[in-house]
């Protein structure tokens, strides 16, 4: 075409960060959620330390067309350091790699994109381990009973969350006495995770696990198993350690929850965007540990729960 | 029979039987596809569907929407709409279980029918006020209601979420999810199926036999004949965007017993799931006509539908499409026979 | 003494000027006929008048006081009643819910009090009404919108006159009617006028004008430009004062 | 100059003059509003807001809405509502994908042009077809457009969902992300804007200019009436949905090359989105009147308040908040001013 | 020979019956009135003569061969153009855009082929066809949902009669008109007959009837109970046919 060129190519050379930039953004896969809450604390804790500066701005949905703007407006005030958990492992790439351009330097916290290229570091629980990591701990509570084993996932597409499901359900294939009756999606609604439950239990009578790939799952899961009255009968496993999740698994409602460490994911976010902003080493990839919590464990592993604010 | 003896005294024959009003019922052939939705299920797998527990887990899932579209049939027969009951609803929870952990003194776990019944109110306070925002903005300032209650949406969500810093609250009274939110009373009807029942009665009383009724069609019908005929159009309105408000304020206390959590983050699609049931229980987008029985069933065949097809295990995907396909062929089926019934 | 008078009405819509100063006065006890050409600006007067539109200036004086009429309830109150030339029904409601429309019956004892209609009384009252005017319907139980255009006239002059105390505006409301209604509605506005309301019939048929009208006032481009008696009127007058070939009061 | 000279030729005296013409023009003054909206964050950030980068990306981020909403446009203008365009535009985007992929023989990562050419045929074709669908269920069948937008809305997102599992495809040509993606031409103009801008501008034409946007208002007026003056009406509003849904098809694959992902999980606002522009833009819902031009305002004022919002680091729900705040203040001075210029 | 003939036409909506096996005939060349009691059929008739409606039984002949009118799509094919009781018009579009609704004037070359309109053209046309009726109008770009009664009838009048070729229909044309306006459109009427078109003419104003009318054809009750040739029928004998005192065709 005439003129070719590509978004972002201010011509003339784009100006990048002023030196001496210690602003800090973090953008979470969307906002309410207690899982970036708490990383947004660690990170606000380690920036302070550090002498930066931390905002924090998240899309109203985990939805990438939601999120692009906001990455899309940092260009204009442009910080040191963008702290992002991308929302889609190939639609961010383009905002991303356009900040990355004008010289800010980019952190992967929790997801990462497909494109290794384009993030000096990625720090994250894996997922799909974590799935595995479900599925073991569901086995154990189950004890060698037979059954079937509801998947409960948010909405096709969401990678995080497809990811646990899937590393659930072939985890689960080793045990042979847990036959899963399969993957649903709840839209990521509570109501409709309730009714997927209640309909499962009147199909299938013998179901005795189900996992939940988030929290708003988790509750509804928990809603619909109170309702038929089989708290406790039904194991019920969930992801993350929210304030509501650990209060449900404090109740009886959950027996088990798998845990990631948002606050260290963020402190370590903050402590590799630093050494990238001041031209130290970074590390590629840190691997956030996981944890599975169950209620007699649970208050020797209290620095997993996440926070609802700092 | 000749045409005279018909018509001889200025009009008025005799009113039809009940078998004809019955056929001429608006909401007769819609009923009659929720019926065979059922049988169809019950058919299929009659151990599994058609179970006590079955029918109980329906009522509850199916019970906030339906005092949510209880409250939408008002505003649809006015000619209006509102997209704010869901964010409402949330608030409202919100700013409840605030309000119950405040007179608590922290947490209210253990909190006895006095919080609770002050958590109600607390709600319906609170559900109201955004109606009486909505209404005032639509009634009084003439903005149109999609755009008022848009963003309204976004207002009472963000509001919602400022409260609690985004997070959900889940540490409310036990008491209130054993008895409203999953009790029963009579040995097996479900507490929170009560509730709805109830207020869709008064609803449909309202609506149907009452003054305030008649004038909603009035301004639904033709809002400029309603002001030449004397009604205040505006406080009408208003009252209506305000019953709306508080019927979504109990729906808001209704979900925190069910899900024993504010659930920030749900309801985003309850404005749109009110107004189809709203719209397929026959009333019209453009207001004057409609009925809660209409609205009722209308609340119902979709979820008789989601819950056949997860039951016999149809795949998401799947019953995706074929909600939407149900969702217009049983409208189609409707209209066709009223429409044949007319020639 | 006059019981409504208006005085230099000018109302705009846009540009669009549909009263440039028009003035009007009706007494009690008596049939006034306001006729013009089309577009001359009587259905603006009569909506004026009845609080339906605010006049943009001008002066309204009811039984000899200043009054402003901000909506159609205030007219009500004051016992003016209105046909309007586009009906102003309910199209969605029956006959009987149109003629009770603001004014519903409601039930005797508790039930009243709570708002219930009584369904039953207003269909047998309205029933009664319209038998009274000559309207025939097949059925009273249909929504009005789909009456034949006679029946549906028949129905607001219907409610019009079961409500006024004062001054009844009839806009053009024998335009639709079969030859018997007409004759029907023609009785009832001398009925009207002999209980002692003012009556202000607007129409465009000027033997039946003459025939019902104790005065004529006739509009013409937004302002009155001849008033007559009508026992005094030919049709040439008045046809002549519609036209601009006669003009009594001067042009300001 | 009495008043008689100005009636006299039977009506119609001459044009007023064009000031007036501007001022009297339904997208005046919510044009002020937006304008009022880039001046206050220009003033606030000027070396952030008024760069040459923030006009290029909140053009590129609008560039989908905005096609979405002429097509919507037409919709609201025949007093109808298309719900599904969000889902129909993620089924076409994975139609396209899909193709791609199979005439490239598994990966299109390095296809050329022929292949994205194709793609975006099939894009197009999948958008028209939900379009007809739509079309041919709400003029033929008779089926009212929420039901049978709601019906589609799940419907085209099942299917899409069943094309690749569930799972997003994210392998799509290179060449197709360069240069329509996020490539520019005459320097500064993004290839996504000219897109959106073009058929912006055939679809104001269309409108305004030609019997097809003359019918158009004709059905959504009166569509009785348009009946009986010979105006196909089925035919029109099949037409209009199939128009509606090949634009959602375009976008989709606008989507694919802006996104480089099918984005399943996303574009779940876009249909009230549109929607609430087109009604912004002084479109009425209940049909007859609206202006193309007044729905790119309408695309706009949320969008400049969006991206105001972010750079100068307003947090999330006291963006809510005001995001819903303004809307209504905006949409409440354009009537005022309306109101006002009509006494 | 007859242009159009109905025989024994049925209608029913829902219970209501409006049409019981009704009868009609126009010629070519002559004025037919077509009257009748409020209620009585005939604007049911004329829709199901102009395709709007479709009867449940009966025939309908054009030029002695029977036909079925689907649509008014089919009707204006045939030359049969109507002016609808309830005029319908389009509310929000202007009067010229009304008068060409489904028959826009496109522009010449290229742009009209790409279906583009010729605002200007239909404009004037618009106002000189206006002018001929003798319709004032203040503003030509408003919407006529805003126009007075009798202006937005003259714009419905004005369509019918541009259009025709055969057959006009015209439900209660003059009802909202002034006296002139009235005038010119007996006088457009007379013209149209005169060019050899059937014109059919519902009115409840009898003395217009007798005054334009070749021949008067008397509904009641949904069918046909009279047949007068108007030079020979007296009012009474009109009033009596309507109100069913006068009866020549047979009951059945
Ligand atoms: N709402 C409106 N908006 C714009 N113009 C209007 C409106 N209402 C009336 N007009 C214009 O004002 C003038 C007077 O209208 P009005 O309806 O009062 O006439 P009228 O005397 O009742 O005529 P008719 O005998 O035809 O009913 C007309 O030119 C009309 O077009
Ligand atoms: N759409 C409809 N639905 C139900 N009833 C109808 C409908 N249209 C007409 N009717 C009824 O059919 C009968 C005949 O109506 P029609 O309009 O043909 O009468 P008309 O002779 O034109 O009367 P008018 O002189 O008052 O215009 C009336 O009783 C009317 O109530
Ligand atoms: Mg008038
Ligand atoms: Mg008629």
């Amino acid at each position: 075409a005439c003129g070719g060129g590509q978004v972002g190519q201010t011509p003339g050379g784009s100006a990048g960060p002023a030196p001496g930039n210690k602003n800090l953004v973090l953008v979470p896969g969307v906002q309410n959620e207690p899982f970036y809450i708490s990383m947004q604390c660690g990170a606000q804790q380690e920036a302070a330390k550090l002498g930066y500066k931390l905002d924090t701005q998240a899309p109203q949905k985990f939805d990438a067309s939601l999120q692009t703007p906001i990455v899309n407006a940092l260009g204009a005030n442009k910080p040191a350091a963008l702290l992002i958990a991308p929302t889609d492992d190939v639609a961010m790439a383009t905002p991303m790699t356009t900040l990355k351009n004008m010289g800010v330097k980019i952190i992967e916290v929790d997801t990462a994109l497909q494109d290794k290229s384009v993030a000096q570091s990625s720090i994250s629980s894996n997922n799909a381990e974590g799935g595995k990591l479900a599925a073991d701990t569901l086995a154990g509570l189950l004890k060698g009973q037979k059954g079937s084993v509801l998947v409960l996932d948010t909405i096709a597409g969401t990678s995080t969350t497809n990811a646990r499901a899937k590393g659930f359900t072939d985890e689960l294939a080793k045990y042979p006495n847990l036959k899963s009756v399969g993957v649903q999606f709840t839209q990521n609604e509570p109501d409709q995770a309730a009714s997927k439950v209640t309909a499962a239990l009147s199909s299938t009578p013998d179901l005795v696990g189900v996992f939940a790939t988030n929290l708003n799952t988790g509750e509804g899961a928990a809603t619909g198993l109170h309702n038929a009255g089989k708290i406790g009968k039904v194991k019920l496993v969930g992801f993350d350690a929210s304030p509501s999740e650990v209060d449900g698994l404090k109740s009886g409602d959950f027996q088990a929850l798998i845990a990631q460490d948002p606050a260290g994911i963020g402190k370590q976010g903050v402590d590799q965007a630093v050494a990238a902003v001041e031209g130290k080493p970074v590390q590629r990839t840190i691997d956030a540990p996981l944890v599975a919590i169950t209620k007699d464990d649970m208050d020797s592993k209290s620095q997993y729960f996440y926070k609802s604010s700092c | 029979m000749t045409a005279e003896e018909e018509v001889v005294n200025g009009g008025a024959i005799e009113k039809p039987t009940l078998g004809a009003r019955l056929l001429g019922a608006n909401t007769f052939w819609i009923g009659l596809v929720l019926i065979a939705l059922c049988v169809v299920f019950g058919v299929l797998e009659p151990t599994a569907f058609l179970t006590l527990f079955t029918v109980q887990t329906l009522l509850i899932e199916t019970a906030v929407l339906l005092v949510l579209s209880v409250g939408m049939t008002f505003v649809i027969i006015t000619g209006g709409i509102d997209l704010s009951v869901g964010s409402v609803l949330i608030f409202s929870g919100m700013v409840s279980a605030k309000a119950m952990e405040w007179v608590s003194g922290g947490s209210s776990t253990n909190a006895g029918w006095g919080v609770i019944l002050f958590g109600l109110v607390v709600a319906i306070v609170a559900g109201t006020a955004w109606g009486i925002l909505n209404g005032l903005l639509i009634a009084a300032a003439k903005i149109p209601p999609l755009i008022v209650t848009l963003g309204t949406l976004g207002a009472a969500l963000g509001a919602a979420s400022l409260l609690n810093n985004g997070s959900d609250i889940r540490t409310l009274p036990s008491t209130m999810r054993t008895t409203i939110g999953y009790g029963t009373s009579f040995g097996y009807v479900p507490n929170l199926v009560i509730v709805a029942v109830v207020l869709t009665l008064i609803g449909a009383w309202l609506l149907h036999t009452t003054v305030f009724g008649r004038h909603t069609f009035a301004v639904g019908s033709n809002a400029e004949a309603a002001r030449r005929s004397g009604i205040g159009v505006t406080r009408h309105l208003t009252s209506i965007y305000t019953l709306t408000g508080a019927l979504a304020g109990v729906a808001g206390f209704m979900s925190l017993a069910y899900f024993g959590s504010t659930t920030i983050s749900a309801h985003s699609t309850d404005n749109l799931n009110a107004i189809a049931a709203v719209v397929m229980g026959g009333t019209s987008l453009f207001g004057g006509v409609g009925t809660v029985l209409g609205t009722v069933i209308g609340v119902f065949i979709p979820a008789v539908l989601k819950k056949g097809f997860n039951i016999i295990h149809v795949q998401d995907f799947w019953q995706m499409i074929a909600v939407g396909a149900v969702l217009i062929a049983a409208v189609w089926f409707d209209q066709q026979r009223r429409r044949s019934r007319n020639r | 003494m006059p019981v409504l008078e208006a005085h230099e009405l000018v109302k705009h819509y846009g540009s669009v000027e549909a009263l440039r100063g028009a003035d009007f006065t009706v007494n009690a006890g008596e049939v006034v006929a306001l006729i013009g050409d089309n577009g001359a600006g009587k259905s603006t007067l009569v909506k004026c008048l009845s609080g339906v539109e605010q006049p943009d200036s001008g002066q309204i004086l009811f039984e000899g006081a200043p009054i402003r009429l901000e909506s159609p309830v205030a007219a009500r109150r004051l016992g003016i009643e209105t046909v309007y030339q586009d009906l102003a029904v309910a199209p969605e409601l029956d006959p009987a819910a149109n003629l009770f429309l603001g004014r519903e019956v409601r039930r005797s004892g508790l039930l009243g009090k709570l708002g219930m209609l009584d369904k039953a009384e207003m269909r047998r009252r309205a029933t009664a009404e319209f038998a009274r005017l000559g309207v025939t319907l097949q059925r009273i139980d249909v929504p009005i919108g789909s009456l034949s255009g006679g029946q549906r006239q028949s129905v607001a002059v219907a409610r019009s006159v079961v409500w006024a105390s004062k001054v009844v505006f009839m806009d053009e409301p024998t335009a639709a009617l079969g030859v018997v209604q007409r004759e029907r509605v023609l009785d009832v506005i001398r009925r009207v006028r002999d209980e002692g309301m003012a009556v202000v019939l607007i129409s465009h048929n000027m033997p039946e004008v003459l025939a019902v009208a104790d005065r004529v006032e006739v509009l013409r481009l937004g302002r009155r430009v001849a008033r007559f008696t009508a026992a005094e009127a030919t049709l040439a007058d008045l046809v002549g004062a519609m036209t601009g070939a006669l003009t009594q009061e001067e042009t300001r």
